[in-house]
């Protein structure tokens, strides 16, 4: 996707540093990614809910019962909205959220002992199995947490709180040596 | 009960996750009822020792509301249902 | 036996054999004019003023466990009339001035100590509101000052004044305020009850109450049934359980309300201070322990417990408030039962039901209200007449459209 | 007492020496050594001081329960207060004090305070300090409070931090001795999730005291082999220094790691202690057991030590408490000690046994007075002696120690804190744990099981079976064995007759034992009676090692069972916790999340100054070059909003997506006025009620689509506006077809305001918004000219011409860069809270500051707004009730002063004229004032009582808080432009 410099990420001040060379345990920064909140109306959420999980490019995280994030890493926002829509066919509400949320991507062997700092979940493998989602506290901050890889994680915060969120992480991977940054 | 709740959506989550929003057991009055029943609705309370009904707020989850059916004594647990299948459950 | 300088040491000569029990322990009678349910601050002072003042001495208190196992001895001592509203302010002041001559009055040290409440702010609308309650305290001739920064720097320099989460801009203050040792306040009361010919029965649980004609005749105990005139409840947390016993409901929820105490410091905390980014105060005790609390827990509950993430939550906010409180350990947390109102205020008042009488609802802060509580429910009783302080805490107020509401929060006991 | 070490032996590496200093003493220890341990070693008898008598105390015990080895380790920022020594693990550099004695510890002035004993017992200051009045507060209570607390807290900032982490397991187990080991072990090994936390720095519990020896290996070995098997369990989790500090609902449990207590210079990336929260499916409580004093004439003389703590300090650290040890006991521990010690050569002086028979074997030679027991101790700071009482005679031994022992209670405090209490065994002698259900049970010694081989086997069978409940099967290995087992016996003995001096119950209150009997005489027999009016177990210690004597003593004199006296609750913390870890990261700064708005980038490119507001950062004033107060930008930004054109953030106003066939009746029911009917394309003012009738919150509703509507908050009340709407969907109304989701994150929104508002505005959008195609209260989707999606709304919070405009939030700083640049010949101003308050207030507009939760919208003047003909509204039934529409109400008014140079300040509250202040007297309050630059004056919002009919009253403001008392007139709220003009323009 093209990247527009006239949208300004949420953590520019923070990592405008110059780009540092990943540890073992790394937090990457996606600068631009697209994602939407699908509301479904009643009586129509396994069919919405069928009719995105189709979508092998659509990453869907669980929101609430009826309503999820659904992430993208090629659609632009307004082709999102308009692809889901179709999608859900009068099915679903749908609201972009690519301006209002910030993408957290933390991977490494010590992912779990670093979230389980701020984190009440338990993160073991067999719990929290790959493609798990949940809307978690991480700290006192709200996010949507998914596990995406082996020992990979997402975490998905609201715009206003993504500085927090960094400072936070950065802290809890402090024993670890995290490094951070943005991911292109 | 105040370590944990068990969230019909979203599984075993801490306490501060919630927001408790109080008495569940009473249905809103009817525009037309009594003043009595509005009053009673608005500002008195069973406070039962024992088991209860009480509106949790799954606020930093699935931002449902809950129905925590509970010991006030003890703290135990007896069901956790979404607050707004308690309600149809309770007009039907 | 009365305490004086002679008597402690005539008995320290006598090697502290010859101290008498400060109160009786007598078998309940078959009927008194009054009963009080409930052995706590409370129910104690009220009979205390039953007997003294009003000329109302064949009393008895009923306690379900030892007398001032409630919140009068598990409480954070904090005594205030730093109130904003005409209908709570007079009360608190009453009840100010009756500390200030207790001591003397129950012959009995309750160590008060008016070391002083400063309420924090942090922005202009708290600093605005402040003023407001300033000013109303003001009105009801309580001396109220607001300190600025600098003067706070000067006044308690601990404080987070460069890296707080919310900048600490200054306080209200109440220099009468401070704090009183509260298991004092049960006992000296219990004394001082005792002395004027009040029954206090411990270990003597109602289970029912009696009503004949719809009046009230007396109680239905594990020692057997005692008839009265008058029936008073200040069972505090425990209210909605004995109205309920008389088929009245009340406008409370019973919520937990948690307070810790460190480990005994030497003195470095001489005011009784209140975060205003939070729930959080704290002062020192005589003894030395920090004693501190925040808000409460937030469900209802008769557990007297509470839960780690509210004492964390409090701990973060004692250390934003004072960092080095950092490292400094606490020794214990305990819970209380608190009759949170639905306004925030209490009640005292008559009830439907002829001859029984009602005090409850003191929420979080009963303690500072012990004496004019007591007093103002013994005017009640004795005279059947409201007191004027307490003429705004009625239990119709909620039906009539005059909530008390300190907070302005609504009828949600745990956001008060 | 000569504590001294021994030439070998003990767990200590003796190739490691380590330094450190007591009282600025120079002294050296060995890696492994407790600081207690090394104070032993090198003889320092005295450690410090009790807290109301000042008396000479030393080394109790070997563990967490030490009443008087409390000292202050490290300094300045980094000192730790209280810290008990025998927990303390020694490290070089280490820095201790001693405590609560002046000038030194070893003479001490407070001490006089003993010889006034008589007079300061139990209770003694509820019944003086009296007199005269005045003379409490101003003479005995700083004197009183000047001899509190022990340690000094320095109330500096802490230069280290602290950390939580969360943790779940199958099994928790709760100490890591014999029988912690063997269940972690069986269910490690059954494949379980297991959590091992001990709060020693070594694993092995009592294995690293005892001479016994387990499947042929030294116990201590024996525990090094399991723990080395549990470390290579990749299921296992091993927390050492790790002190599970509380058991809470639902088998979730607070425990405390120092993770760098034990060095001296720590490491910026670590923290200090970390607290975690331990959701157990199933916990065992494999804390042990305490083993109790007795309470005897003179037994808290520097010397007198626990039986135990002897065997441990001589067994784990190579050291002997003396080098002529009595013993006094009630039981076989106190034999085991005289052999542990026997047999590594310290001389034993006697054992003094309470009971009549023989069942304990002694060491040869050594002799044994049964039937006897020690009524006074000999000595000052040291112990020289002990005077002994058989058959009515007395005798002195000389001894510079004595271990005590009078039996056993299994540490069953976690088990406690839930509200059940622990239950009296005749058969033990001792209070057990409760049965708490399946999720903690006691296992070992803490089970009051005696042997170590019973400790051992109990770990194996209640780890299995806890396996098998799970579902996991564990291997039917049967327990070590245990090769010279050692025998285990007690009578209680709760108070040895005879005293000649005081007997201690609580070493650190000094509370004696006749304390106990004054607050019994006195009516406080219950056993929380006595303990409050004692302080019997409120020390430091919690009263690990007093509480049971005090229940016995209580007992003794009430004539009854312990069981019928009962222990006082048990609560959180174990043992003391500090502040930093309980409290986290989340302190200072980071106390709360810091919200940005999407716009912060641009203010501070415009020079804002920031202001809290809620947990937001919103720019508050731009201050420019030659503007000295606060006030004058302000001025200068209100001036240039209503003669030109401003622009400010307002993205942190809550914002909804409200969409559904039914929203539009839903909105109908959550407001007071009317929404059903509201146009596409259009705006209104809504004002949310709570359900007893107040005010909640105000707020903009558009109408984007037929179904789908946009909802604003104010930014305080963003958050329980959601949860209040979500509360009506779903609890109140489940029944409607509405879904709705914040956008707040989403938009970056920007207000334009002033009469060139249009003029800049329309250079960056597409399309017409004169006033004929875009009138007041109209909203549209629209497209601005670089291409970006935006909303735009015509409303007003200022009075004058203005736009709201919302862009995605990533586009907001450089659609206002361009915003500006459009606006530069115009003069357009950043504007911020402060200034966008000043119009408003001039405009007599309303915020939270009139919204205080006890406020009608007739109070508010807004009366006309409650459509009583919608069948149902939140808050419609209770705002009919008579207080709520009493006619001396107060109500919104405005306020000028009557001489404009004079200020008022929101807060003072209004008197009529003549009248004295008084609560009753008090007509109302001023909600909000400020200076405005229009006016050129004063102005307030006030509440005041039937306020619209006393427009043109003069009225006294009232400020006593800044003494201050002005004249005011009442006027209408709206001072500038009432007829709207300006904005409808």
């Amino acid at each position: 996707m093209v990247r527009d410099y006239n949208n300004r990420h949420a953590l520019e001040q923070k990592l405008r540093s110059a780009p540092v060379a990943p540890a073992a345990d790394h937090l990457m920064v996606g600068h631009w990614r697209t994602m939407a909140l699908v509301l479904a109306r009643a009586d129509r959420e396994e069919a919405v809910r069928r009719a995105i999980a189709s979508q092998p490019d659509l990453s869907m995280r669980f929101a609430a019962p009826g309503e999820w994030l659904v992430v993208s890493e090629v659609e632009a926002p307004s082709g999102l909205v308009r692809r889901l829509e179709e999608l859900c066919d009068g099915g679903a509400y749908v609201v972009d959220q690519s301006d209002g949320r910030v993408v957290f991507r933390i991977t490494g062997p010590n992912v779990r002992s670093i979230l389980a700092k701020g984190i009440g979940l338990d993160l073991h493998p067999a719990t929290f199995t790959l493609g798990g989602s949940a809307n978690v506290l991480c700290g006192h901050v709200p996010v949507n947490l998914a596990r995406t890889d082996e020992d990979t994680f997402e975490l998905i915060v609201p715009r206003s709180y993504a500085e927090s969120l960094f400072d936070d992480l950065m802290r809890m991977g402090l024993a670890f040596d995290l490094t951070a940054a943005f991911s292109d | 009960m105040a370590s944990l709740i068990t969230c019909p959506h979203c599984g075993v989550r801490p306490k501060e996750e919630f927001a408790i929003r109080g008495d569940a057991s009473r249905g809103r009055p009817e525009p037309m009822d009594s003043d009595e029943a509005w009053h009673d609705y608005v500002y008195v309370r069973a406070n039962p020792r024992g088991r209860t009904q009480e509106h949790w707020h799954h606020v930093a989850g699935c931002r449902r509301f809950l129905v925590v059916e509970r010991d006030t004594a003890t703290h135990e647990v007896y069901s956790v249902v979404d607050a707004a299948e308690f309600a149809l459950r309770a007009t039907r | 036996m009365r305490y004086s300088a002679f008597s402690i040491v005539r008995n320290a000569l006598s090697g502290n054999l010859n101290w008498k029990p400060q109160w009786r322990q007598p078998q309940p009678k078959s009927h008194y004019d009054v009963i009080i349910i409930g052995g706590g601050g409370h129910g104690l002072s009220t009979a205390y003023y039953l007997a003294k003042e009003f000329g109302v001495k064949n009393v008895a208190v009923l306690e379900k466990g030892y007398l001032g196992s409630g919140n009068v001895g598990r409480n954070t001592t904090i005594v205030r009339s730093n109130y904003m509203l005409p209908g709570n302010e007079p009360f608190y002041e009453f009840s100010m001035k009756l500390w200030e001559g207790l001591e003397q009055d129950l012959n009995y040290n309750v160590m008060l100590s008016q070391r002083g409440v400063i309420m924090l702010y942090h922005s202009d609308a708290q600093r605005d509101a402040y003023v407001r309650r300033g000013n109303a305290m003001w009105m009801e001739g309580v001396a109220a000052e607001l300190i600025e920064r600098e003067q706070l720097k000067k006044m308690i320099p601990f404080l987070n004044y460069d890296h707080a989460r919310y900048p600490i801009l200054g306080g209200l203050l109440q220099r009468r305020a401070g704090t009183a040792r509260h298991d004092a306040v049960a006992w000296g009361y219990a004394r001082g009850a005792d002395r004027h010919g009040v029954d206090i029965i411990e270990h003597c649980e109602v289970t029912g109450i009696r009503r004949e004609n719809g009046v009230v005749t007396g109680v239905e105990t594990t020692k057997g049934f005692i008839g009265c005139g008058k029936l008073a409840l200040a069972a505090a947390g425990n209210s909605s359980r004995v109205g309920e016993m008389a088929d009245l409901k009340l406008p409370l929820e019973s919520h937990v309300l948690q307070a810790f105490v460190t480990e005994g410091l030497k003195p470095c905390i001489d005011h009784v201070i209140v975060y205003g980014g939070g729930h959080f105060y704290i002062s020192q005790s005589d003894k030395g322990g920090l004693v501190f609390g925040a808000e409460i827990d937030g469900y209802s509950s008769y557990a007297q417990r509470g839960n780690l993430a509210t004492a964390e939550h409090v701990m973060e906010e004692g250390v934003t408030m004072i960092p080095g409180l950092s490292r400094v350990r606490v020794l214990r947390a305990w819970g209380g039962v608190m009759d949170m109102s639905m306004d925030g205020s209490p009640i005292i008042d008559r009830t439907s039901i002829d001859n029984l009488y009602l005090n409850c609802g003191w929420c979080y802060g009963g303690f500072k209200a012990t004496p004019a509580s007591g007093y103002c429910f013994a005017h009640l009783i004795a005279r059947n007449d409201t007191h004027p302080v307490a003429r705004a805490l009625r239990l119709d107020r909620f039906a009539r459209g005059y909530a008390v509401d300190e907070a302005g929060a609504g009828p949600q006991p745990n956001l008060h | 007492m000569t504590g001294y070490r021994l030439s070998s032996g003990g767990l200590v590496d003796r190739s490691k020496t380590l330094s450190f200093t007591f009282d600025g003493r120079p002294l050296r220890g060995f890696a492994g050594d407790t600081l207690a341990s090394a104070l032993l070693a090198n003889d320092q008898l005295l450690v410090g001081r009790s807290f109301k008598y000042h008396r000479p105390r030393g080394i109790v015990s070997a563990g967490p329960s030490e009443p008087n080895a409390l000292v202050t380790i490290g300094s300045g920022a980094r000192s730790d207060a209280n810290t008990k020594a025998t927990v303390a693990e020694l490290y070089g550099g280490l820095t201790a004090k001693s405590q609560n004695r002046w000038p030194s510890l070893g003479f001490d002035v407070g001490a006089v305070n003993g010889a006034l004993s008589p007079f300061l017992g139990a209770g003694f200051y509820y019944k003086t300090f009296m007199w005269p009045k005045q003379f409490w507060e101003r003479v005995y209570e700083p004197f009183i409070r000047r001899a509190a607390g022990l340690g000094r807290a320095v109330l500096e900032r802490d230069p280290e931090s602290y950390e939580k982490s969360w943790a779940f397991c199958d099994l928790l187990v709760v100490g890591a001795g014999p029988a912690g080991l063997m269940a972690a072990l069986t269910a490690g090994r059954a494949g379980l999730r297991v959590i091992v936390a001990d709060e020693d720095f070594r694993l092995g519990g009592s294995l690293l005291s005892t001479s016994e020896t387990i499947d042929g290996v030294p116990a201590s070995v024996f525990a090094d082999r399991a723990v080395a098997e549990l470390q290579a369990l990749p299921n296992v989790t091993l927390l050492s220094r790790t002190t599970v500090f509380g058991w809470y609902d639902d088998n979730v449990f607070g425990a405390v790691e120092r993770v760098q207590k034990h060095v001296a210079e720590p490491s910026s990336k670590l923290v200090s202690e970390r607290v975690w929260r331990i959701v157990a499916k199933r916990a065992l409580l494999a804390t042990g057991a305490e083993e109790r004093p007795l309470v005897f004439g003179g037994n808290d003389r520097p010397g007198v030590m626990m039986a135990g703590a002897m065997t441990t300090y001589a067994e784990r650290y190579g050291v002997s408490a003396g080098k002529q040890v009595a013993i006094f006991t009630s039981g076989s521990a106190g034999y085991r000690t005289a052999r542990a010690l026997a047999a590594k050569g310290v001389t034993i002086a006697a054992i003094v046994d309470a009971r009549a028979e023989a069942v304990d074997q002694a060491p040869d030679g050594v002799r044994v007075i049964r039937s006897a027991s020690v009524v006074d101790t000999k000595g000052r700071q040291r112990l020289k002696g002990i005077v002994i009482e058989r058959s009515g005679f007395e005798e002195l031994i000389a001894c510079d120690a004595l271990g005590m022992s009078g039996g056993f209670s299994p540490v069953v405090h976690l088990a406690c804190q839930r509200g059940a209490k622990p239950v009296w065994s005749e058969e033990l002698k001792a209070f057990i744990a409760p049965d708490v259900g399946g999720g903690l049970r006691p296992v070992g010694s803490a089970n009051g099981v005696h042997t170590l081989s019973g400790c051992l086997s109990d770990g194996v069978d209640k780890a299995a079976k806890i396996a098998a409940d799970l579902g996991f099967r564990a291997a039917s290995d049967s327990a070590p064995v245990v090769d010279r087992e050692e025998t285990s016996s007690f009578t209680a003995l709760w108070y040895v007759p005879g005293a000649k001096s005081k007997a201690f119950v609580d070493f650190q209150n000094d509370v004696h034992a006749k304390d106990l009997g004054l607050a019994l005489r006195e009516g406080f027999g219950h056993v929380e009676h006595a303990k409050r009016y004692t302080t019997n177990g409120m020390a430091t210690d919690q009263g690990k090692l007093s509480n049971i004597n005090a229940v016995g003593i209580l007992a003794g004199m009430r004539g009854v069972s312990p069981a019928d006296v009962g222990t006082t609750t048990f609560r959180p913390f174990y043992t003391p916790v500090s502040f930093g870890a309980l409290a986290g990261t989340a302190r200072d700064e980071h106390a709360a999340p810091a919200r940005k708005s999407p716009l912060h980038g641009w203010a501070m490119k415009n020079g804002a100054t920031f202001v809290e507001a809620g947990l937001w950062h919103r720019s508050a004033w731009f201050p420019r070059a030659g503007e000295k107060t606060w006030r004058d930008s302000v001025d200068r930004e209100v001036l240039n909003v209503r003669a030109n054109v401003g622009l400010c953030d307002v993205s942190t106003l809550g914002k909804i997506e409200v969409f559904g066939p039914d929203a539009a009746e839903f909105l109908n029911r959550l407001y007071c006025n009317p929404m059903l009917k509201l146009p596409v394309g259009k705006a209104r003012y809504g004002l949310m009620l709570r359900e007893d009738g107040f005010v909640f919150d105000d707020g903009t509703v558009s109408r984007l689509d037929e179904a789908h509507f946009f909802v604003t908050t104010t930014t305080a009340m963003a958050g329980p506006v959601m949860a209040h709407m979500e509360y009506c969907a779903q609890a109140l109304w489940p029944a409607l077809e509405v879904r709705f989701t914040s956008s707040t994150d989403q938009w970056a929104q920007m207000a334009i305001a002033g009469p060139k508002a249009r003029a800049v505005l329309q250079q960056i959008v597409d399309g017409d918004i004169s006033d004929g195609a875009f009138p007041f209260l109209s909203v549209r989707k629209i497209v601005l000219k670089s291409g970006v999606s935006a909303r735009l709304f015509r409303i007003s919070f200022s009075g004058e011409l203005a736009f709201e405009l919302a862009v995605p939030a990533g586009y907001g700083e450089a659609v206002a860069d361009q915003i500006m640049e459009a606006g530069r010949p115009h003069d357009i101003c950043a504007y911020g809270v402060e200034a966008l308050n000043v119009l408003r207030l001039e405009k007599g507009l309303l915020t939270h500051a009139e919204f205080d939760g006890r406020v009608t919208p007739d109070d508010a003047g807004l009366g006309r707004m409650l459509s009583m003909q919608k069948t149902d509204f939140i808050g419609k039934r209770l705002s009919t009730r008579y207080g709520l529409t009493a006619a001396d109400r107060m109500q919104l008014v405005g306020l000028k002063p009557v001489d404009a140079d004079k200020d008022m300040r929101a807060g003072a509250h209004i008197l009529k004229e003549g009248t004295k202040p008084s609560t009753l007297n008090d007509q109302g309050w001023v909600s909000s004032a400020g200076f405005s630059p229009v006016l050129g004056h004063a102005i307030a919002l006030a509440f005041l009582k039937s306020g619209r009919e006393r427009y043109g009253e003069k009225v006294v403001v009232f400020d006593k808080l800044r003494d201050q008392e002005i004249v005011a007139e009442v006027c209408d709220p709206v001072f500038v432009d009432p007829q709207n003009a300006k904005l409808k323009a």
